[in-house]
């Protein structure tokens, strides 16, 4: 009896300690700059985490019909007009009829490997939100290793692929998870290697100190000329290799493989693949942004700056709207190359992710090093 | 109010193990690999909770998603499927698992009894400091101390890259 | 306040004799380097716990952990690398089938 | 001389043998199939010798910087790098010939030089990492020069039992080195700090006890030591036979450097506790080695498990160190091993020479070699006299400090087994002799031997003898140097 007692004591401490332990937690994983310790604080900041990442996911649903609107006024068409203004919830309708699909599998697919490549592309897609800066002080969390932890839950998306390609049972499914996984492995190194630069410059993973280092002394792009403008062109190319849009989209060319690796995949799968194709993008351009232009910087610092525009780039709303502006600008730019470019043939472009890219993100890494030798001496 | 942090963690250790046993246990060579990067996973969140983000991020890059995809190449190109199992594993194979659990018991016990109700005394580095950035401190004990063992892990990956792309490679198509 | 280190000793402990299990049931090369690997991440477990629980204040669990992460790299590479050799030769990777050196 | 200075000085034969990869690499792409068959020996060779000659040149150890000191280029190091680079020499004249129809061969090469950087690490380190690291880079340049030769099946079965019982030993290893900085919170080696491990005096407690089964588990996969030698023949037959020149004398060495370093500087203080595995694992190793050579036909068997027996001879060294006797147990191991790299090399490189004329390397294609190639059978006889422990001959003195210090240290059992077990391996060297003249040649394919293999043998022949007059005559400054040795392993 009495042990019964005591174990209701402990659970009734333990859920008494609920709060204390969110805020550990909070401490430990996420939230390394929690300064104070108590409850109320913790359950705000995590209020307001969720409300970011909720953020992330609205601009999902505005990105891809700007997207639309762009690329039909580019091609003289109207793109979606009839659900909504402007047919602004056309997203939404195309997610209803998704969820409401009939959800199908092949009968010969590997049920397992079928599911865990759907939640290892859909986990790692929304742990990716939680390290974006949104302005100063505004960010889901602000961990010491932010951009390494991008590109660590992003490294999970060449085993998702061959995964779900091979249990999909499919040649097209195969094949495209086949170059998907290579595509992704062959460009994920210059991509790594052009942001070392960066690190170099501003001494932290912490996608905060990266930006606060351009607030201070100037955006990366023009810094270490042209080590880091290298760089930028490199990481560009490469995060469009990455997300495989449109030039770069061997993996699920239509005319030869269908859909490549999600040929198989419907109803509400598919609409988690979609998801994770956008905020995928997305989350490439937020880095692009944070990483060369800048982030929430409002302009970048030169002498003599008026003091107004100095306010302003001290105004937090004034950062949260310049990094959006920039977003836009870039979902812009890369709808602008969807619709300009052709497809690369898959052995071409492997071997120009190799051959060239490779050695180019050496050289401004090279570059860089020189620089800030220099800089040091 | 540790308990809720200690059930997590007992969660990530069920989890990992139910994954490094799936992958000894399962019958499709993908499958196994699929395991394999779950488990990773699992080791990886370990090391979180034992508040080194760094080496968790590098697990995730390097053996999640590094490994595994050697993992996955190979078995799709060696064109495997299935491995050849037994059916009545567990019978057949009864030594070794009493071989493994004596293993395990001895080891837990072993340890538990040399590192048990072991107390953080001197070092409040690792354990939660928010004046200073673990990652900084690792990356200055790795750039001074050990600053001349990293070119030697490079020398290691040269003789890796050699060997594997010389073994691997068809030599007749060049 | 943090968990204790037992829960770490436990993991890498049982990751270890689940290693060892697959290496003395195992058959497939495969399947034998995924036990290997099981092995080398409970070694990995310990340099970390032991690490971060380090009453003197020495990280260099940390970096261990770092460096044999580069290595078992280096080495899953090369053996993944002479399987697809001996495939090529052999037509399968089931230690238990090469023979041929097997005379005396 | 500045610490920067210092620095380079002590890499530098490391810097000089990733130079040589390199050159070779780039010649390999460069320049034709026909060009390099003599040009990359050449280089590599020329490599080793300066990279022997940058060693000899080394600035003061004690200088090295670090708190602790990562590295310390001691005497230890000087011999271990010295005997890799003479192993390395007669491996590269051995491959010259036998890998010359090998595509890209600058790639062999080059994971040949990157495996000596791996054993002067290993023979540098003074901490568990840098061993660790060390100890990886020779296993994963061997693992890729036994696969090298893609197109032979056994070549490839070698190669993947190899690297499976490799990966899964180093794992091991790995698993007991954490357990060690669990118990003693450092990874840098040091005699005094294994507290933790002992329960009173010098024997262990449970924990050590386990640490070091581990270890000694692991570490045995390495060097072959009995219960984990299955792997040796097969390895040895199948891979090609430069490369089994390479694993038998030069990895050899290097697997021995590890040991010493973990078992005499990391795990001093439970010597009481090794010292008996050790023991029981060198009889095991010494009578089943030399008993499983007996029934052998094929010549590298014979000689893979006369090499699991040698293992055994030098482990009686472990047990010696471990009760009293260090400066002559060190001399017994190093004396060995250097003599074990010019009998094993001469040997390896006679059954290289026949398997090239004849296709085969059983007794059969050894019959009559006395009449075929008598220059080449007096060499291969001398060696597997020298191999046997036959007095003028390096083998004998090897194997007397040995059982000389197994005596001293009040292990007389190790020494009456040794001595039985060198008459037991007369038997089977004794029928390769005989079969090589006492038969007539199967057919009469004569055959000119390679002159370059002859200036080698030869060269071999006066190592070896260099050698057991060295033990003659300088013994005083031999002992000398395995006190400075031994010094080192007590810091």
């Amino acid at each position: 009896m009495s042990s019964l007692l005591s174990l209701i004591d402990k659970i009734v401490e333990g859920i008494r300690d609920i709060p204390q332990w969110l805020l550990t937690l909070l401490n430990r994983i996420p939230y390394v700059e929690l300064q104070g310790k108590n409850a109320e604080r913790a359950i705000v900041v995590s209020l307001l985490s969720a409300a970011l990442g909720t953020y992330v996911l609205l601009n999902l649903l505005l990105a891809p019909w700007i997207e639309r609107k762009v690329m039909a006024r580019m091609m003289g068409r109207r793109g979606p007009v009839y659900v909504g203004k402007f047919g602004l919830l056309q997203l939404i309708a195309d997610i209803a009829k998704l969820l409401f699909k009939e959800d199908t599998m092949p009968m010969t697919a590997d049920r397992f490997g079928f599911n865990l490549s759907i939640y290892l592309m859909g986990a790692s897609t929304i742990m990716s939100f939680g390290p974006l800066p949104w302005a100063r002080d505004l960010a889901g969390t602000n961990m010491s290793i932010g951009l390494l932890y991008i590109f660590a839950v992003f490294s999970v998306f060449p085993p998702a692929m061959l995964l779900g390609g091979w249990a999909s049972n499919s040649k097209y499914s195969l094949i495209g998870g086949f170059r998907a996984a290579a595509q992704l492995v062959a460009y994920e190194i210059p991509m790594m290697i052009s942001v070392l630069g960066v690190i170099v410059y501003a001494q932290s993973f912490n996608l905060q100190a990266i930006v606060e280092d351009q607030y201070q002394n100037g955006w990366y792009i023009y810094r270490a000329f042209p080590g880091l403008l290298m760089a930028f062109v490199i990481f560009l190319f490469a995060s469009l290799a990455e997300t495989e849009r449109i030039p770069f989209d061997i993996p699920e060319a239509e005319a030869e493989l269908v859909m490549g690796p999600r040929t198989e995949f419907s109803g509400w799968r598919y609409g988690i693949i979609l998801l994770v194709e956008y905020s995928h993008m997305f989350v490439n351009i937020i880095l692009v942004v944070v990483l060369f232009l800048g982030g929430w910087d409002v302009i970048f610092p030169f002498n003599g700056m008026p003091g107004w525009l100095a306010d302003l780039r001290d105004d937090r709303l004034a950062q949260f709207i310049a990094i959006n502006i920039k977003i836009y600008l870039g979902v812009f730019f890369v709808t602008w190359v969807r619709t300009t470019f052709p497809r690369f043939r898959i052995d071409q472009f492997i071997e120009w992710g190799w051959k060239t890219l490779l050695p180019l993100s050496l050289l401004s890494l090279a570059i860089v090093g020189a620089y800030a030798g220099l800089y040091v001496a | 109010m540790g308990w809720f942090l200690e059930f997590n963690m007992i969660v990530i250790i069920i989890f990992t193990l139910f994954m490094a046993f799936g992958a000894l246990r399962t019958d499709k060579v993908m499958k196994a690999a699929a395991y394999l990067l779950l488990t990773l996973w699992g080791v990886a969140f370990a090391y979180l909770f034992l508040g080194s983000e760094y080496v968790f991020a590098i697990q995730l890059i390097v053996y999640g998603g590094g490994i595994v995809v050697l993992f996955l190449f190979s078995v799709l190109l060696t064109g495997q499927e299935e491995f050849q199992m037994d059916k009545e594993f567990v019978w057949n194979n009864l030594v070794q698992i009493l071989i493994a659990l004596l293993l395990f018991f001895t080891l837990t016990v072993l340890m538990l009894d040399v590192f048990g109700g072991y107390e953080l005394t001197g070092n409040e580095l690792v354990v939660l400091n928010e004046t200073q950035d673990l990652t900084q401190t690792l990356a200055t004990a790795l750039f001074t101390n050990y600053n001349y063992v990293l070119p030697i892990l490079g020398i290691l990956l040269l003789s890796a890259m050699l060997g594997s792309i010389k073994i691997a490679i068809r030599e007749e198509e060049l | 306040m943090v968990v204790p280190l037992e829960y770490f000793l436990i993991l890498s402990s049982a990751l270890f004799s689940i290693g060892v299990f697959g290496v003395i049931t195992q058959r497939n090369a495969v399947r034998i380097l995924i036990a290997v690997e099981l092995i080398i991440n409970a070694a990995n477990i310990n340099f970390v716990a032991f690490a971060s629980y380090n009453p003197v204040g020495d990280i260099s669990g940390w970096i261990f952990a770092l460096f044999i992460i580069a290595v078992a790299a280096g080495e899953a590479a090369i053996g993944l690398a002479i399987f697809i050799n001996v495939f090529r030769n052999y037509g399968e990777i089931d230690v238990g089938h090469l023979f041929t050196l097997r005379e005396v | 001389m500045s610490e920067y200075e210092i620095v380079i000085k002590s890499f530098m034969p490391i810097y000089i043998l990733i130079g040589g990869s390199i050159l070779s690499l780039l010649m390999d792409w460069l320049l034709n199939e026909e060009k390099n068959k003599h040009a990359l020996p050449s280089i590599t060779l020329l490599t080793l010798l300066l990279s022997a000659f940058s060693v000899w040149n080394r600035p003061d150890p004690a200088l090295f910087p670090g708190n602790p000191a990562m590295f310390y280029f001691g005497s230890y190091y000087v011999f271990f790098a010295l005997t890799s680079i003479a192993a390395s020499i007669i491996v590269v004249l051995a491959a010259w010939k036998d890998m010359e129809l090998e595509l890209s061969l600058g790639v062999f090469y080059a994971l040949l030089m990157l495996a000596n950087i791996g054993i002067f690490v290993i023979g540098a380190s003074n901490n568990l990492i840098p061993l660790y690291v060390g100890f990886e880079v020779l296993s994963i340049s061997t693992y890729a020069m036994i696969g090298f030769r893609k197109k032979s099946r056994s070549g490839a079965e070698a190669a993947i039992k190899y690297f499976l019982l490799g990966a899964l030993s180093s794992g091991i290893i790995l698993f007991g080195m954490s357990l060690y900085y669990g118990a003693t919170h450092t990874l840098q080696m040091n005699s005094t700090v294994a507290a933790a491990l002992v329960s009173s005096g010098s024997s262990p407690n449970a924990f050590g006890l386990f640490t070091m089964a581990v270890l000694v588990a692991g570490v045995s996969f390495k060097i072959a030591a009995v219960p984990f030698h299955v792997w040796v023949p097969d390895v040895y037959r199948g891979a090609p036979l430069s490369v089994t020149n390479f694993l038998a004398i030069g990895s050899k060495a290097g697997g021995f450097a590890f040991l010493f370093k973990l078992f005499f500087v990391a795990l001093l203080t439970i010597k009481a506790g090794w010292a008996p595995v050790w023991a029981g694992l060198a009889l095991l190793t010494m009578v089943i080695g030399n008993l499983a050579a007996l029934p052998q036909t094929s010549v590298t068997r014979i000689l893979a498990y006369s090499s699991i027996g040698h293992v055994g001879y030098i482990l009686i060294a472990m047990v010696a160190f471990a009760d009293g006797s260090t400066e002559l147990a060190v001399v017994g191991a190093l004396y060995h091993i250097l003599a074990n790299v010019f009998m094993k090399g001469t040997a390896f490189v006679v059954v290289l020479i026949v398997v090239l004329t004849k296709g085969g390397d059983t007794l059969d294609d050894f019959k009559g070699l006395g009449k075929r190639d008598p220059l080449v059978a007096f060499f291969m006889s001398i060696a597997l006299l020298s191999l046997a422990g036959v007095p003028p001959f390096a083998g004998f003195f090897g194997k007397f400090f040995l059982f000389y210090a197994a005596v001293d240290s009040g292990n007389m059992y190790l020494a009456v087994v040794g001595i039985i077990m060198s008459a037991t391996s007369l038997f089977y060297y004794a029928r390769i002799i005989h079969v090589m003249y006492f038969y007539e040649p199967v057919d009469d394919a004569s055959d000119q031997s390679q002159p370059r293999f002859l200036v080698l043998l030869v060269a071999l022949l006066l190592a070896n003898l260099a050698l057991s007059l060295g033990a003659i005559f300088y013994t005083r400054s031999i002992v000398d140097f395995a006190t400075q040795v031994a010094q080192e392993f007590f810091v």
